[in-house]
């Protein structure tokens, strides 16, 4: 079955990061195929590249980062919600004059459409939250 | 058509779980997961309405969300189930469709 | 063949306290190009999003109540309420926003995009759906 | 000592603002602000509540975030007073210390 | 003259699902070098975080709860749990960890840091402090 | 009359930054010393200097800058709760190994001792958050 996974709060927050990479995890396990994992509201803020957990503590980036690079999901980051946060790659940075851009390994950033066009083309939607 | 509901707030803090149950047709699917796995303990003063829930609904709750929170099976109200996250998944593909309250 | 979904949007949450009532229009905005078969339920919290007089200068934040007045022009027509959640919120259907859209189909007449229903019937409405969208 | 309490959430949300009623003393001073100012209106579930709070505690609310909601004074609940930010200050000096029912 | 003021921190949420509670609890760790009259409050979902048999190893989350354990070490040996919080949870004082302090007034004497008072009681707890800290 | 301030959300999601810096700006027109601004958990996401915000909304991290220079505020944000969600300055950058640092003009990095210290020596602590 294809799945489509929406993430609503960012990394250590709140449990919603923590939750959608397990069920993510489980499901690929399942064989179940993930159409897009899209990350929305505070939820952007799980691809920025400049976190330093505790080292006993999960490296949440890392590891959307690592479950993607296996697995060839596709991790976007909404560009709305991503410009008001602060989370920026190297097109934003240039459009928008800022210092540096902040995108982790196999994240992009993308508009709204992507959620939509998940939905529209997922069996199912499931969003994680607050 | 069935859905799956899912609650992952406390229902002693929110007022997502008590929505839920009131806005959830018989025979729906509900999993508590995160601190929605409150909601699935005894002797609670919302035990009541979990209690009446389970006679027409299926409810659920995420065992690893569960044993964080120092919770065990022994403690849950007659008629939940637990599943782990791969128990999570076929609900999510049981189901029709997914009501996030969130 | 391009399927047509029932997409239903389900707004919780009050204004200005957090972003999500903001964000979502902002979803419903972009999805009305898609031309899946969208609604829109305003539970719980969620009513307060379309009450009238809204006025944010005092708080120096954007008044986004006015898009919800657009919806219309976008197609995006049906609009559904819970009396239960308004009434126990001390709430009528004057205390919220005219919400209008004109009807091709019916020489433009233009008619209301808001309906109140039930719990009852709102939960009905949430099982007739394909997607549904949470934030 | 006395205490300010504010409360920045729905009552039909969060548990914040029953919390904040319980654990506040008599001649005690809560102040709305937020999402928290839908407390203060009249005829609503849980208007019994605060209506019973004005009796014995000074609820104050605050202006901006109510008009920002698209309420106005006429809607509030009798004995509830509404203050500007420049009041929010005055009441966080005058009280001894300040209770944030987050 | 250093002046020594009365700290509480007013713990309300549920463990994990947010980070409050862990993040509140370092702030307590390190306040506690800091020579004040230092308390916790545990009420509402805050009973939940000295739950005992935390295991944390199904989420993949660091299992902190092993710091309210090492609390007496700091100092840090008033801890005041509220009993309706417990009850409407169902929730009884054999459901949380047992965490006790050496006082070194009474020969280092083993005794319980939690105290379980009424809501009436926490309210009045509240009253009595100069700063209470909230997350 | 001293009063210390402590933001625990980030910009846009929540409204307690905007509270906050209302109330902040309030009180120093009123006359009252405003000790510290303290940044904790998602409040560390306050002190970005990547956003790039609508031009019809205000600027959050730009007015939280301006009001730190014009009544030289100290904005402090927690460095543990900042690493944890990738909020870095020069020296952090160095040590962790970072990209790039993205903190925003007036705003500074230290520990929760700051904020301990705050509570000690101001008269009045207000929380704003979730």
């Amino acid at each position: 079955m294809k799945l489509a996974i929406q993430i609503n709060e960012g990394p250590y927050q709140h449990e919603a990061s923590d939750s959608a990479y397990l069920f993510t995890k489980a499901a690929l396990q399942a064989g179940h195929e993930i159409s897009r994992v899209f990350f929305y509201h505070d939820g952007v803020n799980n691809g920025t590249n400049l976190t330093t957990p505790p080292q006993d503590d999960r490296n949440i980036v890392k590891r959307w980062s690592e479950l993607a690079t296996e697995n060839e999901l596709d991790l976007v980051i909404c560009v709305a919600a991503a410009q008001r946060r602060g989370i920026v790659d190297q097109g934003e940075m240039e459009r928008n004059g800022k210092s540096a851009q902040n995108v982790a390994d196999g994240f992009r950033i993308s508009g709204l459409g992507q959620l939509v066009e998940a939905a529209i083309e997922a069996d199912r939607l499931v969003v994680f939250g607050d | 058509m069935s859905t799956l509901h899912t609650v992952n707030k406390s229902p002693f803090e929110k007022n997502s779980m008590s929505s839920c149950l009131s806005h959830s047709v018989a025979d729906s699917a509900i999993l508590m997961i995160e601190d929605g796995v409150y909601g699935a303990i005894k002797n609670t003063s919302i035990a009541g309405d979990i209690d009446s829930a389970v006679k027409e609904k299926s409810i659920y709750v995420l065992g690893p969300d569960l044993k964080a929170r120092g919770l065990n099976e022994d403690q849950l109200i007659d008629g939940i189930s637990v599943v782990d996250y791969a128990g999570f998944v076929e609900l999510v593909c049981a189901n029709d469709k997914v009501q996030n309250w969130l | 063949m391009a399927t047509i979904k029932k997409f239903m949007y389900v707004n919780r949450k009050a204004p200005y306290g957090t972003v999500y009532a903001l964000e979502s229009l902002e979803v419903v905005l972009i999805g009305a190009a898609f031309d899946q078969d969208v609604s829109l339920a305003f539970v719980d919290d969620g009513v307060y999003q379309i009450m009238k007089g809204q006025d944010t200068s005092g708080i120096e934040v954007k008044n986004f109540s006015p898009i919800y007045s657009a919806l219309g022009d976008y197609e995006v027509t049906k609009l559904y309420v819970e009396k239960e959640s308004m009434e126990e919120r001390g709430l009528t259907l004057d205390d919220l926003m005219p919400l209008v859209y004109e009807d091709e189909d019916d020489d433009w007449a233009e008619k209301d995009s808001i309906t109140v229903v039930s719990r009852a019937e709102m939960a009905e409405l949430l099982e007739q759906q394909d997607v549904l969208f949470n934030f």
